[in-house]
């Protein structure tokens, strides 16, 4: 069922103030697989803080908005991200923190290890920072970056 | 009665100022020694390859001569630092560096140089073939 | 050659040599792997057999010792030796799925590290070849979820309360724990493969990710093996430099240790958030001195990087003067609160003899009782000399263990400005490399297990070198992987749901140091 | 007309059915402005908000504050996109699943419907007002449980089943804490109970009805009952140290692990809203009810409750959760007998001073 919009109403206005929505509240789902995951647990602590903006974690995938790949790929781990993945309502965004979901960084050429996350989830990633592990003041800029593009309506069009 | 200390330290926290650093308007004091990323002294460079060839990342590649960085392999650990010969190949840190987009030309660049400038910032990045595995 | 004794065996007397060893006091199974020898090796050249290894420790006298057992290539086989320690399990489980050894008489042979339907090949084998991988994506996730998989409760993987990708799959009847089954593995990252395929030099990067929280115990142990093997003597202001910089990750280890993990097991946020707080002091230190928060690349063979830089004793007075008073609230708010003693006291109880026999070190083993940290066993430099003092508790449980921690802290704190104290002149690094050669730097040939006390327990590295620029073997025997079968043993045992979280986080495994 | 006019139906028939133009208007806004939806929602979303920022002050650090002025506007933004978020329903669950966490929303606005925020604002109040009250405190569990059981997860029905062992720690509990009240107001009605404080019926004089006249706050003359009812509120709104059937590191979020989007936003809303009631209960029984000098009655209603849910929020937020076997030994060995003394005590007292 579509519903018009009322006249008067431009849908410009609807968009942006959804794209304001959408990027002032990104849940990111609580779930850690790498070397990254403590810095990003630094960034949400006292000393940076990333609820400032309204980034907050989320436990069960079906409330968060943000998958946030932090570490090496293992082929253990792929249906259980793809699975998790499939999980998170629409709309939703990926974020790639760290060489290894990237590249495989320092575990490429390892039998285990899926170097590009992009092979298994099949969607561009948000934003990259690239380090191993980056300062949480990266990932807090990964998280504003993903707002601004949102904002701009470059990624995530309903 | 244990419990009252620690609501009393919850108390007297609910009333001191955050510890927080707010970051993209006021900035942390960030050791010289933290690195992300690379700079060249392309005066003194010999054109060896022993930074390439000891990356255990393959995050180095010889374009032109000179080593070139691609930073979505890169970890940052400084070990093409100790193996120049002649110290020309430097790794300092520079804040905004982190917010590059997952485009994989932007994140394939020359080193910068020695002063944190970017070295020929008209010229189009052109990615060479990454193979997997280590040599 | 080697710097530890070796026994052969062949499978028939091998369980009769590991009782009569455990009789005379080698009672700690350190791990179990294999050595696999094809014709071209340059260890031994011609040699086509693969050695099934036990290493073993003697806790009162700090002898090592190892059981090789010569295998042929093609359907090696071996006893288990689980009714001698029952540690045993899961060291063979490895070495089965990695080397294709056959085990017999083993209660549960599936895959552990790899996936669950990941085919006959096997990765540690020196001829093998990653084309060959084919993996059934439809396998069980465990022998639990074989024939009826919705009857298995899961606790893994993504859930919150198993602290990063572990867990279990559980059999409930109603907060009843009626069996229990580990499934780890998912950030197998395969170090000791990749340990072969990098020189010696590279493999500093890849030991210090062993650990996500402490990484630098781990690139110590990596330098001084490698040290063992050249023949190097560091300088003794290096040395001082590496308890500095081990005992500083050791400090945030045990304080986000404190924080999210036994914390946030009781969504116990004001203590998650000011411990994680009061680590950034920690971190500033090390970001400071090495220039990373959680990886550093600091420690290399020969020494270490830099030197403490200008201003570094100052302010480390400060930060850890101030961590220092902090430390009594923290036993206030953890540790005397009536709720979270109540949760810890009387959690997971492990006795010392149970411990021993499983293989689990650390402040868990110092929790029972046992007065072993291996800082001081092995006689790791200058501990000794500034007076380190090993901390234990006696009940055994999640309250003791959290104890342990803290009392480590204390100490670690204290060691840490009595070193920047006493900090000798002179370099801070032997002159090792040629820098035009490192690449091609090569080290003689010989064998070494060198061992540390990581931030969660004994940590060691079995290291077989060919005298090329690359290792023939890496061996890491990681501490949460003994530890986090103790936590399995006393699932079995009998538990309840609601003490899962806390019981993992008490025995603070961490999957990167479990699945290597 | 102060109404949209898509409630002019609505109006109509409540008029021809109260047969009082004025009663029916002014029932209307009590249901859908205040303190029905309208106000509901505002003070749910200044909850939301303010429950974030004293977390984060007693974690040392700031909370919501770069979305909106001091992040007032973070709450707005996280509802509404909770709401422009997809929704999905799992394969194998119930065709209720929708339905239960609208039951649960609707139970709450029951509960809202009961609590005087003044003798003129308050949209239902009969001689058994309070016995209706916990009726709707013991069905609340119920469509806990329902809402796990309806979205067919394992942790959700983990989570229900947990409501169920919460509620039997606390439902004898919370019934017995508010004997004393009863008895020293000889009211189950809770406007009678707020009467029999020593409040005057009136708009006029608050101030020297607060203190003066035949009686007292309740809350001064049973400090013990005001903690005990302080902790079986918290039990009954499952904040921590009370958080069984949403402890996150044992049964994720328990029964609304499932749900996300909208519904997870009225979920959410209810857990507020219920907070800010319970926090309501405890002003009505305890502290004088509407009665604050100088300002308007309901106005003091607001502020009272919001100080006791800040008393509540503070301990959510300074205490470790309780595992199930201790929380039921508290709760009987510990707080029941307490709570039997205090009853005991007030007759007692009442006998011999001739209270009654």
């Amino acid at each position: 069922m579509t519903r018009e919009i009322p006249e008067g109403v431009n849908p410009k206005d609807i968009e942006s103030v959804l794209s304001w929505v959408k990027g002032s509240s990104l849940w990111n789902l609580h779930f850690c697989f790498g070397c990254c995951s403590t810095e990003i647990m630094a960034a949400m602590m006292p000393r940076f803080d990333i609820e400032r903006f309204g980034f907050a974690p989320a436990d069960t995938p079906r409330q968060a908005d943000v998958l946030v790949a932090n570490g090496p790929i293992s082929r253990k781990i792929v249906p259980r991200i793809q699975r998790l993945w499939a999980q998170m309502p629409d709309p939703k965004y990926l974020i790639v923190i760290g060489a290894c979901p990237m590249s495989g960084g320092p575990y490429q050429g390892s039998y285990n290890i899926v170097t590009d996350i992009r092979d298994v989830l099949n969607v561009e990633p948000a934003a990259f920072i690239p380090g191993c592990p980056p300062n949480p003041e990266g990932i807090l800029e990964a998280f504003i970056m993903l707002k601004n593009r949102i904002k701009e309506g470059s990624y995530g069009k309903l | 009665m244990g419990l009252i200390k620690p609501l009393l330290y919850t108390l007297k926290e609910l009333f001191k100022r955050p510890v927080t650093v707010k970051y993209p308007y006021e900035h942390r004091d960030i050791s010289p020694r933290v690195r992300n990323i690379h700079t060249l002294n392309r005066d003194t460079c010999q054109h060896c390859g022993i930074c390439a060839r000891m990356c255990p990342n393959n995050v180095l590649k010889m374009v032109d001569g000179y080593p070139t960085a691609d930073y979505r392999y890169c970890s940052f650990c400084g070990i093409c630092v100790d193996a120049c010969p002649t110290g020309s190949i430097q790794m300092i840190h520079v804040q905004e560096h982190a917010l590059v987009r997952a485009n994989d030309k932007e994140l394939y660049m020359e080193l910068l140089n020695p002063d944190g400038t970017p070295y020929n910032p008209d010229a189009p990045a052109d990615v060479p073939e990454q193979e997997g595995g280590v040599f | 050659m080697a710097n530890f004794e070796k026994i052969a065996a062949t499978p028939e007397t091998l369980v009769d040599t590991a009782r009569s060893l455990k009789a005379s006091g080698f009672t700690f199974l350190e791990f179990m792997s294999a050595v696999d020898y094809i014709p071209k090796n340059k260890v031994e050249p011609g040699a086509n057999r693969m050695d099934a290894v036990y290493m073993l420790w003697n806790p009162a006298t700090n002898e090592q010792k190892m059981i090789v057992v010569p295998l042929p290539r093609d359907n090696p086989s071996v006893p288990t030796v689980m009714p001698v320690w029952e540690g045993a399990n899961w060291h063979e489980r490895e070495a089965h799925e990695l080397f294709g050894i056959d085990i017999k008489g083993h209660p549960n042979l599936r895959h552990l590290l790899l996936a669950e339907g990941w085919n006959d090949t096997y990765p540690l084998r020196k001829d093998f070849n990653v084309d060959d991988v084919e993996i059934d994506w439809s396998a069980p996730t465990s022998k639990l979820a074989e024939g009826n998989p919705e009857r298995v409760y899961h606790f893994a993987v993504q859930h919150p309360g198993a602290h990063g990708p572990q867990g279990f799959d559980l059999l409930l009847d109603g907060n009843t724990i009626v069996d229990a089954e580990a499934r780890i593995g998912y950030v197998h990252r395969t170090l000791e493969k990749l340990g072969e395929q990098r020189n010696y030099y590279q493999n500093i990067l890849n030991m210090e990710r062993g650990c996500i929280m402490c990484g630098m115990p781990y690139i110590d142990v990596w330098a001084r093996a490698v040290e063992e093997l050249l023949g190097v003597e560091v300088p003794e202001k290096a040395k001082y430099l590496r308890l500095i910089a081990v005992e500083l990750n050791r400090l945030s280890s045990h304080l986000l240790w404190m924080g999210p993990q036994q914390g946030g097991d009781f969504a116990y946020m004001p203590v998650a958030m000011w411990a994680i707080g009061d680590r950034e002091k920690v971190l500033d230190l090390l970001e400071a001195l090495t220039g990373g928060r959680i990886t550093f690349a600091y420690i290399r063979p020969g020494g270490v990087r830099w030197d403490i830089p200008e201003g570094f004793r100052e302010m480390a007075q400060k930060n850890l003067r101030y961590l220092e008073s902090r430390l009594p609230m923290y036993e206030e708010m953890m540790f005397k609160e009536p709720i979270v003693k109540e949760r810890l006291t009387g959690l997971g109880k492990l006795t010392p003899e149970e411990a021993i026999d499983i293989g689990v070190s650390g402040p868990s083993l110092r929790a029972t009782g046992v007065a072993h940290d291996t800082r001081k066993d092995a006689h790791i430099p200058v501990y000794e000399d500034l007076g380190f003092q090993i901390v234990t508790q006696t009940g055994g449980d999640g309250w003791a263990r959290g104890m342990v921690r803290l009392g480590e802290m204390k100490e670690s704190i204290r060691l840490i400005l009595d070193a920047l104290d006493r900090l000798p002149p002179g370099n801070s690094e032997a002159d090792l490399f040629n820098r035009r050669a490192m690449p091609w730097m090569k080290v003689p040939t010989g064998e070494v297990y060198a061992v540390t006390e990581s931030c969660r327990g004994r940590l060691g590295i079995h290291l077989i070198s060919d005298g090329t620029s690359k290792p023939y073997r890496t061996k890491i025997r990681g501490p949460s992987f003994s530890n986090m079968y103790a936590v399995e043993h006393i699932l079995k045992k009998g538990s309840y749901l609601y003490d899962i979280p806390a019981l993992i986080g008490s025995m603070d495994t961490c999957p990167a140091d479990m699945d290597r | 007309m102060i109404f949209p006019h898509s409630l002019g139906a609505w109006t109509h028939v409540l008029r021809i059915w109260i047969g009082d133009n004025m009663l029916a208007d002014s029932l209307l806004f009590k249901l859908f402005v205040f303190p029905g939806t309208v106000f509901s929602f505002i003070i749910v979303l200044f909850l939301f908000w303010w429950w974030r920022k004293i977390g984060a002050s007693i974690q040392s650090r700031y909370g919501p504050k770069h979305v909106g002025p001091s992040g007032t506007l973070q709450t707005i933004a996280d509802v509404l996109k909770l709401i422009t978020k997809e929704s999905i329903v799992p394969e194998m669950a119930s065709k209720w699943f929708w339905f239960m966490p609208v039951f649960s929303f609707v139970l709450s606005f029951l509960f809202l419907s009961l609590i005087p925020f003044s003798d003129h604002w308050v949209i239902i109040d009969f001689d058994a007002s309070l016995i209706m009250l916990f009726a709707v405190m013991a069905i609340e569990p119920l469509f806990i449980f329902l809402v796990g059981w309806a979205s067919y997860n394992k942790y959700g029905v983990a989570g229900g089943e947990r409501a169920g062992i919460q509620m039997l720690g606390y439902e004898v509990f919370l019934a017995l804490t508010f004997v004393p009240v009863i008895m020293m107001s000889h009211s189950w009605s809770l406007v009678g109970i707020v009467y029999a404080q020593g409040v005057s019926p009136t708009w006029a004089s608050p101030v020297l009805h607060t203190f003066t006249n035949r009686g007292v706050w309740f809350g001064f003359v049973q400090p013990l009952a005001l903690v005990l009812s302080i902790i079986a509120v918290m039990m009954a709104v499952e904040k921590k140290p009370f958080n069984i059937p949403h402890a996150e590191p044992e049964v994720l979020y328990g029964s609304s692990t499932e749900y996300g989007g909208p519904f997870y936003a009225l979920q959410m809303l209810s857990q507020f809203l219920m907070g800010f009631l319970g926090a309501g209960l405890i002003t009505t029984l305890y502290l004088g009810g509407w009665a604050l000098p100088f300002v308007p009655p309901a106005v003091g209603f607001v502020l009272k409750t919001l100080v006791v849910g800040t008393i509540i929020i503070w301990l959510e937020h300074s205490l470790p959760a309780m595992r199930i076997p201790h929380f039921l030994d508290v709760a009987w060995r510990k707080l029941v007998p307490l709570a039997f003394l205090n009853i005991f005590i007030t007759l007692i007292i009442m006998e011999v001073l001739g209270w009654a």
